[in-house]
């Protein structure tokens, strides 16, 4: 556990506690949310050109496209899994409860990048589709909340103004969608030697920008920590810290049984258990507005993403070795 | 300068659900409408920041737009129904403007 | 669409002390408000602009807030107060609203 | 509270054309304006969004001044010479203030 | 034509498609505002600053003088051309052929970039003089525009508020030439020794920088044709693909008699060929406001930028190419 | 005072003084809010990390505690002294007075951070610990700027909605605080190999966006000046040019006293000399509204920091070596 010890003592992390921590303490900081905005959009285009560019290097193996699937069918099932969970152990509505399963489904871009710098610092080297793979979870899990919120209900007229098609767009077309898998497949065409001069951008930079993002990260959820808490249940609090390692343990298996490297372990597990705090709310907010922002946010942003990014990473990276030394 | 009496509808409402008010005010008539962004805000025992909210999710907008009483009635019968679904508040006032022919 | 009159109020005020009005608001009832970002204005014959004024110091916002009569009374009592010290202007509108018994 | 009835211009006009409506506002004798930035808007047919529009041609801001009657009526004459060339439209509404002699 | 592949291959081209493909797509996705003005400033600087210190090693010789000269030339001349073309071909009133027209006169300093990159890339050195050029270029086409405006109209009483000074102000001092003339003049002054440290700065990130600000860009000008081409009628849409190539040939033959280099012919092409969408719409809403945006906009940013980008450079430094021979 | 000749011809004055004489001159470009003060959080951040990491090599010694004590000492003396100067010279009120010695008794981080640029032009390095100081005298300023304007006065009822604890938050934990000792922390905690991934973001790019936000900070400082000198009368404008050096001469002789290194004395004079005008005029629209912002706006931002940047920086090196000569 002394890589555990020293993932918690990068800077990467201790920016995030620190802004965690001066918005608990009610600091008035705050990075503004253009900036922050144009900062996520570099990070997603240079993990997309990255992963895009390892891709490029290897055929495509049956592995990979194993876990692809793999991927796709976990954002599927997951929220089913935490659905009937929520049904069980709280009170929330049903829509409420779908909703909030969506978010457990897909994926945390942000945390995805903790995780691989992590993995990266433990000595294993991730492969270039775990980038596709985090792309094609991101959707998924939106479907099957539908499918659970509608399930044995009388259907609702569509309201004023919503357009065939929106919902599609907000999901299909997202920004993490677009520049994700665009500059994926950019890296694929370019190459290394195509990408060689835009590298001292897009990998010289990218730890250092990703303190700053961070640290905003951090001020974003101790503030929706201290907003949201109020409103939550005990019982609907611990979801948001038992859920993660559920589904871990659950992709820990897959991973054994697929046989997958540590550092690809790492990451889907990682991705299975990070939950949407960006893409899923956004949507949710089109397709199921009944359900209530302040459950599903709190509890992504405000509890299991820091949950992850700080105890949850390291554990996800042991479990990752355990399904290796199983399946090795 | 000779004035004219006509409607003002200011909707605040959450940011993902704006373009849907939009259309229904376009449906309705309306013949144009000016969206300002918010910053920050209060409502449900809630106060919510934007530059501290990393999702769309408690963003709310400002639509302003102006028009005749026919119109405008027709418009807000249809907001009534995206904010029994959606979060806002909408109101209305008279306003007098120059060039009636252009609402 | 039955409509019930409220009031409307829209305070521009120095950023720095928005909070404190939005507190006043929220002491005397008013169910909920919104804050808009401003840009640049004029007042008491200076010009200035948000883009080029590094300190929060000049910078206003606008707090728009709609609620009941005596709601509004009672804030407005408690608005003059913060504006006997910092920079700002109150001004008060009748408008019309759809579900009065949010307000 | 005493309440002292006064007019409150609401100006929504292209972005480069504000600083003229502004300068007319300083003329006809207003004692201040607030510009507030606005994100998105439809009229003439066309839709158009701040975010995706890299020129300020079909930007619009909103500018709100409040005075007395006569200015108003003295700058509304102008602003009607502005809206001649430029994209704009313009509101007056009726508002309540505390301190008259501000205005 | 090897070249003009891998130019349309370069990650560069590639985020610019992806941002105009997502745009067409109606992805709702965007870059903020105050992010991509941020970065178009730190473009301007860049170039601005290797300009100045490329210019700083060699004197002032009597053919950058005449690239300087020509460039303003060109910058007056081409919007009489395209004047008379717009009224010929199209329905636009005077007013809008002129303000239009301008445009066309003046340059994209985006295209200018990326016509830079691409000249590179295919083995040339433009000179730091060609930067210079680019900023006195910005101008002149605008008065050409008001003559033809104006001319043999009555003069109209001048628009409320409106204050000497103000379009000068606007057209002289606007951040394009703020930035890029400072720029230039501070890289000129400090020299290589002297930029030494904001070197990695400004020179390591540059083109990642501008992968960034060309998905920006291709998402401006994707939505711009979404979103005007309704209001065009054909002849005014193909005026935005011929008139770059007919500047285009004509100062080709101006290089061919300056007996001027490649690197530096193809950027003077390229200068001529550009359209501005960014200072110049911002001096027509103040000196010609009854000319429509949605006709000049939709063209130069909708229409001939993208041309540019894509088509236009690599035939641009064909034609650069021949002009050289022809010289040689 | 060749190296003063060479500090005011380097890139980031040069473009600080391009902002200043555009405002001047009325252009209306601007970098956008959002983008600067994202990139002041990026300068706070890597000044912090960077003082951080050097604080980790050496041990604490007493010249150490020394230095923060006289820092200390300085914020809370400086604003008496310039309160007591512009109650004699000028006709400023008790609370326009108070307010104004709060920001001679604060600092300007970039003034700070570009004296550190001139004094390693210099040949001298200055301690890690120098950023701690400036941390430190950001607050103690305004308690006595706050006792002197209450003294003798009956107590005023406290403003509507004011809050108690919220000028405590706004001082103690506003961003600057909050990142320059956070990030001085984490860079003391992970070290110099800790945060060996970040150095290219932090280190690399530096300077270069020092010259980004220096351009910006004179478009600041000029138009602050153009809008604000009107209401200044020649007492309080000559104010801001000698009591920078009143504070530089007095710390000058702390530093003797104290057998500072030249390095380090440069920079606790020039934070001495420097006057706040971010978080001082925050806190003062908090707690003494009454006092005119256009008085010490003007003053700190219009007069004393672009006179520091200029001026100021060479002089305060040069004082800072006779200190040293002085104790040496
Ligand atoms: N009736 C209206 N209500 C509110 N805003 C309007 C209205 N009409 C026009 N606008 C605003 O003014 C801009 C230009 O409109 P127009 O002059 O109709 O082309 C639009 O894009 C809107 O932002
Ligand atoms: N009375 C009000 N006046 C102005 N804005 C309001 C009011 N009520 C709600 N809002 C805005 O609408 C948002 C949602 O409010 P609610 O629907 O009460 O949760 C709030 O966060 C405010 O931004
Ligand atoms: N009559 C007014 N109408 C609209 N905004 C105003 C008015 N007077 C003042 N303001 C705003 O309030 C700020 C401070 O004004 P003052 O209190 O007059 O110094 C100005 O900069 C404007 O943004
Ligand atoms: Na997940
Ligand atoms: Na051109
Ligand atoms: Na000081």
């Amino acid at each position: 556990m002394d890589t555990a010890l020293s993932t918690l003592l990068s800077p990467i992390i201790l920016f995030f506690m620190l802004g965690m921590g001066a918005a608990l303490l009610r600091s008035q900081m705050s990075v503004p949310e253009a900036f922050s905005k144009g900062l996520s959009i570099y990070l997603m285009m240079a993990i997309g050109l990255k992963g895009g560019v390892e891709m490029s290097k290897n055929p495509l193996t049956t592995e990979v496209i194993l876990v692809l699937a793999a991927g796709i069918v976990l954002s599927f099932a997951i929220p089913a899994l935490a659905f009937v969970l929520l049904k069980f152990t709280t009170r929330l509505s049903r829509t409420d409860a779908a909703a909030t399963a969506a978010h457990y489904g897909s994926i945390s871009i942000v945390t995805f990048v903790a995780a691989t710098e992590a993995v990266r610092l433990s000595g294993f080297e991730p492969g270039g589709h775990l980038v596709a793979t985090a792309a094609l979870m991101e959707t998924p899990a939106i479907i099957t909340a539908l499918i659970l919120a509608h399930q044995g209900q009388k259907a609702r007229g569509d309201i004023a103004g919503s357009e065939r098609g929106e919902l599609v767009r907000e999901v299909l077309l997202n920004a993490s969608v677009v520049v994700l898998v665009g500059a994926l497949i950019i890296g694929w065409i370019a190459g290394e030697d195509g990408t060689a001069n835009v590298q001292p951008f897009f990998t010289g930079l990218f730890q250092g920008v990703l303190c700053l993002f961070l640290l905003d990260m951090g001020l974003n959820a101790g503030r929706g920590l201290r907003q949201g808490w109020r409103q939550m249940t005990v019982s609907t609090f611990v979801f948001g810290l038992y859920m993660p390692l559920i589904s871990a343990v659950i992709t820990a298996g897959v991973c054994a049984v697929l046989g997958l490297p540590v550092g690809d372990a790492a990451l889907l597990i990682t991705l299975a258990a990070s939950a949407s705090y960006i893409a899923v709310p956004a949507a949710m907010r089109l397709a199921l507005p009944e359900a209530k922002p302040s459950v599903y946010l709190t509890l992504s942003l405000g509890v299991t993403f820091p949950f992850n990014v700080t105890v949850g990473i390291p554990i996800y990276i042991f479990l990752a070795q355990q399904a290796a030394s199983l399946s090795g | 300068m000779e004035l004219h009496r006509k409607r003002r509808i200011e909707l605040i409402i959450e940011r993902m659900a704006y373009k849907r008010a939009c259309r229904v005010l376009e449906q309705a008539g309306m013949t144009g409408y000016t969206v300002l962004p918010s910053m920050a805000g209060f409502g449900g025992g809630n106060r919510w920041s934007r530059d501290t909210d990393i999702s769309a999710a408690s963003d709310m907008v400002v639509v302003i737009s102006i028009g005749d009483d026919d119109k405008v009635d027709a418009a807000l019968d249809q907001i009534a129904n995206i904010l029994g679904s959606h979060i806002g508040v909408v109101s209305v006032s008279n306003v007098d403007v120059m060039r009636p022919e252009r609402f």
